[in-house]
């Protein structure tokens, strides 16, 4: 085994290596190091970028450990979206973790990158094997990383300065962070999916008798057997993107859990969630256009539907953008649901876009809450007057999300809408359309919230420099693409073609052991 | 498409006509432009003035023209632009009904003006400068009127003298019988308005011009004249229309014999006259005029008869004679009809200046408020007993030679009904401003009229010039018809104008038996007194304002708010309560999440089971 | 023992797990019901390897069996972490997050 | 430099808007000069346009192309013809005036005004575009500032609700602002959800390449094609173009917004969705707009009678002013409808006329209300007295707004009807009529309520008239509205040599249907 072979693996290797290099970072710092903080999370952004920078030199497309792994265009678009994603997701934990759980920083990155190892191998994978594993690597961190604020319930329960709070008795009634019940719902839901996944996968492999995707189905019509355990991965794997009705989870782990870990937790695996049903889904049934295409479908038009529905009465803006993102994935699904190259390129464009508008969002949540304020519309009171940049940039993020104009929000959903017309969902179109429409309402109460209520104090949230450089980064993202979007859009079209090129050329045969020639 | 013949384009045209044309509206954008100087008051005025002088002086050079060269010119620039192709003519068209009319407005216009600077003298500053903007601009309006080439220009005018008469009526604006008078004559006006520019569309649709010397079928002249016809009731006053011309008298008393009496009212005749190539072939329109016409004569001359105020009187009696230009026209005598305007636009205004003169000296508009005028008074009484006695057709003085004409050429319509009608109206013509005149004039001075007091000269040369053609218009009317394109005969022997000379007298000397003398007590009035009060033309109108078109629009508002919108806040509120009442379902119980889980991976196992 | 029967035994104990995740109230009981479900997808792994030859199930069970345990891991710290916070361990005592 | 013309007229207000973000908010003064001169520079740059258009060449000119998504075929495209010169004047005219009148906004002025510049941009945009998709873009950035606005700086509706179903009114807050912008808002997006569904149909039946307008007007979609997907462009756009029934947002959007916004929302955006169904429906699906024209026509008639009766049962009178612009786009609809050359020119020049007035009456509206701080007509009466230039204006527009020949109003809509009548429905022509006829009656009677009478009440002693640079927008307004007004043609010709063009593609359009 050369270096050759694991080429295309560079990047999550690399990340991997970045992952051991905080811990052992975290292990080497003082513990009552002041400047602990700011050195593993800066390490940890570096190194992240640094892997980002990478991915624009190294080449990584091929195939490695013996074909169970693909590199190509996709996998790039992918990496560069966790990465990011993680690099944001950093920053603006940053001085979270540095005031909340000092000494616990380093197990907070260093899961994280665990994570988004996982993450980047999952979009590549040609075995259910090696897909399984990653998604688990994926997954599990995920669940410690929720309970992670373990103490922060008590802390919550009691507001420490009553002056700073939007109103004292309405903060002692507000449901306080209980992490646990995050994490113990997260982790149930998911255990269970994951058990689901397996027992349909086992009966995927059984029949099939490999764990290559490109062996999962012959020619012939697939056994009832076979699509029943197609079935059951489709449940499980949804469960990790969040459609209805594996979605319940979301809004209740978004509002207990840690603000920064949320705006990290509801794009990264969303995207990777994505990505694994797009890999078993697409080339693991050869392009079969089967009952997962229309089961895909209904998945989409019932979470965009209940979606839109569930957030239109939520008070808690945690709870709101979680029904919102379960619509969001809807939109995602959609795109899935074409199954060709060009809805392939609009769902990776939109989950992009999906980072840059919902962590932005999460982030200025947490900026406004983390200084003595709270996560619904009443602690977003005045944002705009309290702090015009924060107020601006929520605005802007929840246009995006919203599908407006000269955001990036809007080209996704306008692609999405296009390539799903295209194919012939005009039912699905119509439907998303208008529901957007009520996305709008519930995105404007938020925006209502920050600029039209009056201010009930008038001092600017604090906000750390290092989540300021988040959300700013948010920001330029989401106008600067929405302005022109051809790079990102270039690039998106580009991975999805190079996903479905591999599918219609055909994976290459599932090639023996020990033979390396690749 | 050709241009008529004689057309010119507008650069080509005579300075005079320019300068009748946009002399007032030159003054009234000044004014409309500088507050400052309007708002001084008398500065205004002046600029008013200037302005109707100079239309004056040039009327007076067009009409010269014309009774020496004589013809009929255009000029013109196209006002809109369709489909490649201009439509629609601004400029001037000269002929002799133009400028003999042109002469009449800006004569009686200037008068008007000059008597109201002594008029409304007492009014504050910044009132006086608006009314004499409104002035210029009622000139210009009336002026676009009468030189318009086409019915599209001639209808702008016809709006805008309408807009202006509005405002007028509505100059005591802090008068709320005021303001209910101006929304009513403009209403009203506006609604057969409404007739005119359907008018302009069928014309548009089948000429593709909007001229009235456009060839047309016989369908399309009759349709087009009638719709004209109903703006003309509208506008002229005629039944039933005619309503909001006695309210209209809430204007100051110079409005009221400007627009109101003299020009704007006699626009729906002039209007008749000048669309004469349609009326002319649309003789079931002319059947039609000829009964409003004659009817509304005798109408309104017997509402005049109850009359106390002394303006009304006179908003009667114009009713009555328009009614009597309508029959003339109507009968088929163009020239009639418009003699007539003619004539009655110098003595009414005349009447009605007289009757300001009064007014302004007593401070009261009743009849029984007046009374021995003619003593303190006697440039007033005298020439206001002179365009009375014009009024009512005594022989010799322009009105008899221009009503002379109208009855003849009904004589013999319609089993001598409109003829008769119209006799009638003469003899009550005269008894009526017998009434006024004996009242006001002659007997024991009542209620303030005991300390009037001869107006000052500003009043009193507007009254004295207008005399002149209440006296003596009617000896030029041969070279009048001549420019109109007719011939007139004159010829003081007959039947019809003995029997109309004979009437008038007549009527004034029984109005000089009943309230002059006071010996006979005329009880008969008592019903008619009776019905008037009931008002009952205007009660329908109110009816049909408050208890039809206000409640079917509160009807539809409701309709509005409630059901179309409320089906639009249903739909949002369904979206939100639909939202609200799935929220239960996130019970908070992990357990059901699993459940839900469980649920769906089953659907889709048994999704996927299906064929 | 046919491989139908295996498989449908494995099916039958897939379903006794779900049905101990939906009616058990303790936390450490339904962490037991997922794992017979996974145990279920490990038997009929193991199974379809053993019926049709060839390694593949059986390799997967062994991953699948690593993947489990790591997830119980977390979970059994999650169900101390419960008890902690609730002074119960039965996952109905959380449910402030909810509507 | 005139190639650049029509960038710098979108993009003036935004960069102005942009220079605001960057101007501290304290300095009032220069964050008005800043407005200002974005206004400004557009305004100046449209006066421009109009002089340089050459209307003896016609067609579009000053054309300005920037790819922006080459793969898909989508094109910042610019260029203008004789109908977006017009409408572009229009803008710019009322833009400048609604900068002017926002002067006097106190609370949080910076944010007004960017936001304000914003929409206008995007106004522009719409009327100079010829990219299918990125009208569609500009079109939403028209729309969705509005909220914030209105949503902000608006009123609520004081007139309290009467009558057994009142609760209904608590229930939604209606007339509150807050529900008023939201209503707006969401009305409005569903109506471009419509707009986009028909967008990708236009866009995938003409080979998915372009989204030109020239281009897809060319392509002959099936007559199915047409006949399904033009009504949704009609309701699409018609819903921000105030058609019945979608017009619902329109009183009370229009009332609850502040003075500048309503001068701009009325005055100019419900433009743009009329000028949606005839730019995009009516030019790229001739045959549906054929086989629609008469509901399409029947329902403007609608809007016109109705409207017009609704507004006369307002006691609000910013929602009487709001029910005449719903009223008032009937006839443009009307105008539309008409299919020929006479209603086109006349739906243009209403356009302009309407946006104009409208805006003449929201901005005198906006004064009165600054001062009397009521709504309410009851309330009111004999202002005249105590503000004669408000009167005076105020009658001006009111005249306009019932067509009184000498003003904007009067060319158009008698166009309009002139249109109808020689249409192939010519009974539109007299309901419409009838129309104009209770405009009269509601305008004069608010008029008269308001500024007529004896002089205002205890209540009302310290109001006075406008004063400063307050005069400017109802001057510039009022000056385009006699203008244009009295000569016509100045505007008709360059509308016409457009309407020309338009009318030949769409007759042999209909000619060669499928």
């Amino acid at each position: 085994m050369t270096f050759d072979t694991l080429r295309p693996l560079v990047l999550p290797l690399a990340v991997t290596a970045a992952a051991l290099v905080v811990l052992l970072a975290d292990l080497a710092l003082p513990p009552n190091s002041a400047r602990r903080g700011k050195v593993l999370g800066g390490l940890t952004v570096a190194l992240l970028s640094g892997v980002l920078v990478a991915s624009f030199v190294v080449d990584t497309s091929g195939l490695a450990a013996h074909g169970a792994y693909v590199g190509n265009a996709w996998t790039t678009f992918f990496a560069r979206l966790f990465l990011v994603a993680g690099a944001l997701g950093v920053l603006g934990a940053m001085e979270h973790l540095e005031a909340h759980a000092p000494r616990r920083q380093g197990e907070y990155y260093t899961l994280l990158l665990f994570s988004i190892v996982g993450m980047m191998i999952v979009p590549g994978a040609r075995d259910l094997l090696l897909l399984v594993v990653a998604f688990e690597l994926m997954g599990i961190p995920l669940y410690i990383l929720a309970a992670y604020a373990k103490t922060d319930a008590a802390k919550t329960r009691k507001v420490s300065d009553p002056a700073r709070a939007f109103d004292a008795a309405e903060a002692a009634k507000a449901p306080h962070a209980p992490a646990a019940e995050a994490a113990i719902k997260l982790y149930l839901v998911g255990a269970t999916s994951t058990a689901i996944t397996l027992f349909g996968l086992s009966l995927v492999v059984g029949m099939a008798g490999t764990t290559r995707l490109a062996g999962l189905f012959g020619a012939e019509t697939p056994a009832p057997i076979t699509v029943v355990g197609m079935m059951l991965v489709l449940a499980g794997l949804s469960f990790k993107i969040g459609v209805v009705p594996f979605h319940m989870w979301v809004p209740d782990t978004y509002e207990g859990a840690p603000t920064p870990f949320v705006a990290f937790l509801s794009v990264a695996p969303k995207a990777g969630g994505i990505a694994a049903l797009v890999v078993v889904f697409l080339l693991g049934t050869g392009g079969h256009p089967g009952h997962w295409t229309l089961a895909i479908a209904v998945l989409a038009a019932a979470s965009m539907t209940i979606g839109n529905l569930l957030a239109l009465p939520q008070t808690d803006v945690r709870r709101l953008l979680g029904f919102s993102g379960v619509a969001q994935m809807g939109y995602v699904l959609l795109a899935i649901a074409t199954g060709n190259a060009e809805g392939l390129s609009t769902a990776a464009f939109y989950l992009a876009a999906y980072v840059f508008s919902n962590m932005g969002a999460f982030l200025v949540l947490h900026a406004v809450a983390a200084d003595g304020g709270t996560h619904d519309l009443a602690g977003l009171a005045g944002l705009s007057r309290r702090s015009p940049f924060l107020g601006l940039s929520l605005l802007a993020f929840l246009l995006s999300l919203a599908g407006i104009p000269f955001m990036i929000g809007f080209w996704a959903k306008l692609f999405i809408f296009l390539a799903a017309y295209r194919a012939g969902l005009v039912g699905l179109v119509v439907l998303g359309s208008v529901l957007a429409v009520v996305g709008l309402f519930y995105y404007l109460q938020v925006a209502r919230a920050a600029y039209m209520v009056e201010p009930t104090q008038a001092a600017a949230p604090r906000v750390g420099g290092a989540l300021r450089a988040a959300i700013l980064l948010c920001l330029l993202a989401a106008a600067g693409l929405g302005l022109w979007p051809a790079p990102l859009h270039e690039s998106a079209s580009e991975a999805g073609a190079s996903l479905s090129n591999s599918l219609s050329t055909g994976t290459p045969a599932p090639v023996s052991p020990g033979d390396d020639s690749q | 498409m050709s241009l008529p013949v004689g057309a010119l384009p507008l650069e080509a045209a005579p300075i005079p006509a320019f300068v009748a044309l946009f002399a007032p509206a030159v003054a009234a954008l000044v004014l409309a432009a500088a507050p400052a100087l309007r708002r001084r008051g008398a500065p205004a005025s002046w600029v008013t003035l200037t302005a109707s002088l100079l239309a004056t002086a040039a009327a007076v050079t067009l009409l010269v023209t014309q009774l020496r060269e004589g013809g009929s010119h255009v000029w013109m620039a196209s006002w809109l632009q369709i489909n490649g192709a201009g439509v629609g003519d601004f400029g001037v068209r000269l002929d002799g009904v133009s400028a003999t009319m042109l002469l009449v407005v800006c004569v009686v216009a200037t008068c008007v003006q000059v008597f109201s600077l002594g008029y409304m003298h007492d009014e504050k500053p910044p009132a006086f400068g608006r009314y004499f903007a409104y002035h210029a601009l009622f000139l210009f309006s009336m002026n676009l009127l009468v030189l318009a080439p086409d019915l599209l220009q001639l209808f702008a005018g016809w709006e805008l003298v309408g807009a202006t008469s509005y405002l007028l009526i509505g100059f005591y604006y802090q008068k709320p019988s005021a303001g209910q008078a101006a929304l009513k004559a403009f209403w009203i006006t506006k609604l057969a308005d409404m007739g005119f520019l359907m008018a302009l569309m069928v014309l548009y649709k089948t000429t593709g011009t909007f001229r009235w010397d456009a060839a047309v079928t016989a369908a399309t002249a009759t349709t087009v004249s009638g719709l004209l016809f109903f703006a003309v009731v509208g506008k002229s006053a005629q039944f039933p229309l005619h309503i909001w011309l006695p309210d209209a008298m809430e204007g100051p008393t110079p409005v009221s014999a400007l627009l109101h009496a003299a020009t704007m009212v006699a626009a729906g005749v002039f209007l008749i006259v000048r669309a004469n190539p349609l009326f002319a072939h649309a003789p079931a329109t002319r059947d039609v005029m000829l009964l409003v016409g004659s009817g509304t004569a005798l109408f309104a001359a017997c509402l005049a008869l109850v009359q106390t105020d002394i303006k009304k009187v006179l908003a009667y009696s114009t009713c009555s004679q328009l009614g009597y230009m309508v029959a003339a026209l109507g009968a088929g005598s163009v020239f009639g009809g418009f003699f007539h305007l003619a004539t009655h636009a110098f003595f009414k205004a005349l009447l009605f200046l007289a009757a300001g003169s009064v007014i302004h000296a007593v401070h009261s508009n009743e009849l029984a408020d007046m009374g021995g005028l003619r003593r303190r008074m006697p440039v007033t009484a005298t020439t206001f007993i002179i365009g009375a006695m014009s009024l009512a057709g005594i022989p010799g003085l322009a009105g008899f030679f221009s009503k002379d004409l109208v009855l003849a050429s009904v004589e013999g319509r319609y089993g001598w009904v409109p003829f008769g009608a119209l006799m009638a109206t003469a003899f009550l013509t005269a008894f009526y401003m017998g009434r006024v005149v004996f009242l006001a004039f002659f007997g024991e001075a009542r209620g303030h009229a005991g300390h009037a007091h001869e107006s000052g000269g500003s009043l009193l040369v507007p009254l004295l010039v207008l005399t002149v053609p209440s006296v003596a218009l009617g000896w030029v009317a041969a070279p009048l018809a001549h420019l109109s394109g007719a011939t007139y005969e004159l010829h003081l022997v007959g039947v019809v104008p003995i029997l109309a000379a004979s009437l008038g007298l007549g009527g004034f000397a029984l109005a000089w038996v009943v309230y002059g003398r006071g010996t006979l007590v005329v009880s008969a009035l008592a019903p008619l007194e009776r019905l008037v009060a009931t008002r009952a033309v205007n009660r329908v109108y109110e009816v049909g304002y408050r208890r039809v078109l206000l409640v079917v629009a509160d009807v539809l508002g409701w309709i509005d708010r409630y059901l179309i919108d409320g089906l639009m806040n249903f739909l949002g509120w369904s979206a939100v309560a639909g939202g609200r009442a799935l929220r239960r379902v996130q019970t908070g119980n992990a357990q059901d999440y699993v459940f839900a889980v469980v649920l769906g991976a089953i659907a889709l196992a048994a999704w996927g089971l299906l064929p | 023992m046919t491989l139908s029967t295996s498989i449908l035994l494995a099916a039958a104990m897939f379903s006794v797990g779900v049905y101990g995740l939906l009616t058990r109230r303790h936390a450490v009981a339904i962490l037991l019901s997922v794992e017979l479900m996974a145990n279920a997808a490990n038997l009929s792994f193991v199974a379809f390897s053993h019926f049709r030859g060839g390694a593949t199930g059986q390799l997967f069970a062994l991953f699948a069996l690593a993947i489990t345990v790591a997830e119980v891991a977390v979970g059994l710290a999650l169900v101390l972490l419960l008890y902690r916070t609730y002074g119960d361990t039965r996952t109905d005592a959380a449910k402030e997050l909810r509507g | 430099m005139i190639a650049a013309l029509l960038p710098v007229i979108v993009a003036a207000p935004a960069v102005a808007a942009l220079i605001l973000l960057a101007i501290p908010s304290r300095y009032a003064i220069a964050t008005r000069v800043v407005s200002m001169a974005g206004a400004t520079v557009s305004f100046a740059g449209s006066v421009l346009a109009a002089v340089h258009y050459d209307r003896h060449v016609g067609g579009l000119q000053m054309p300005f192309d920037l790819p922006l998504i080459p793969s898909l075929g989508v094109h910042l495209s610019l260029a203008i013809d004789g109908w977006g010169v017009s409408l572009v004047l229009l803008t710019g005219v009322i833009i400048f005036a609604a900068v002017l009148a926002s002067f006097t906004v106190q609370r949080r002025d910076k944010e007004f005004f960017i936001y304000l510049l914003v929409l206008v941009s995007g106004v522009f945009g719409v009327f100079v575009c010829q990219d299918l998709l990125i009208f569609f873009l500009f079109y939403e950035i028209a729309v969705l500032p509005m909220y914030l606005l209105i949503g902000i700086w608006g009123s609520s509706n004081v007139v309290p609700e009467a009558g057994p179903f009142r609760f209904v009114w608590k229930i939604f807050d209606v007339g509150g602002r807050e529900y008023a912008a939201m209503k707006l808002t969401v009305m409005l997006l569903l109506g471009s959800a419509a707009i986009l569904v028909s967008i990708f149909v236009l866009y995938q039946g003409a080979g998915a390449t372009t989204f030109n307008l020239g281009v897809l007007g060319a392509v002959p979609y099936a007559r199915t094609t047409q006949i399904i997907v033009f009504p949704l462009l009609w309701m699409g756009f018609g819903s921000l173009g105030g058609v019945f029934p979608f017009h619902t947002w329109s009183p009370d959007g229009h009332a609850a917004a502040p003075t500048a916004v309503s001068m701009l929302h009325a005055g100019v955006l419900m433009k743009l969705g009329a000028f949606g169904v005839i730019r995009i429906g009516m030019m790229l699906l001739p045959v549906g707009a054929a086989y629609w024209a008469p509901t399409v026509g029947a329902v403007a008639v609608v809007n016109i009678l109705y409207g017009a009766m609704c507004a006369m049962s307002q006691k609000d009178l910013k929602y009487i002013v709001a029910y005449s612009s719903v009223s008032h786009m009937g006839v443009v609809m009307l105008g539309a409808a008409t299919l020929n050359a006479t209603g086109w020119n006349g739906a243009i020049f209403q356009m302009f006329a309407h946006g104009v007035m409208t805006a003449l009456l929201f901005s005198l509206v906006g004064l009165v209300y600054e001062r009397a701080h009521t709504r309410i007509i009851a309330k009111m009466g004999g202002f005249g007295t105590i503000m004669p230039g408000v009167a005076t204006f105020f009658t001006l527009a009111m005249l306009s707004s019932l067509g009184l020949p000498g003003t904007a109003g009067f060319a158009a809509e008698l166009m309009v009807f002139l249109g109808a009548w020689h249409g192939s429905h010519a009974w539109w022509t007299i309901p419409a009529i009838l129309g104009a006829f209770v405009t009269a009656i509601y305008v004069l009677r608010a008029s008269r309520a308001i500024f007529w009478g004896p002089g205002p009440s205890e209540h009302f002693h310290d109001l006075y008239d406008a004063r400063g640079v307050e005069w400017a927008a109802p001057i510039v307004l009022a000056v385009a509205i006699v203008v244009f007004g009295v000569w016509p043609r100045l505007l008709l010709d360059l509308i016409d040599p457009a309407t020309i063009e338009y009318l030949r593609d769409f007759a042999s359009a209909i000619v060669r249907q499928p």
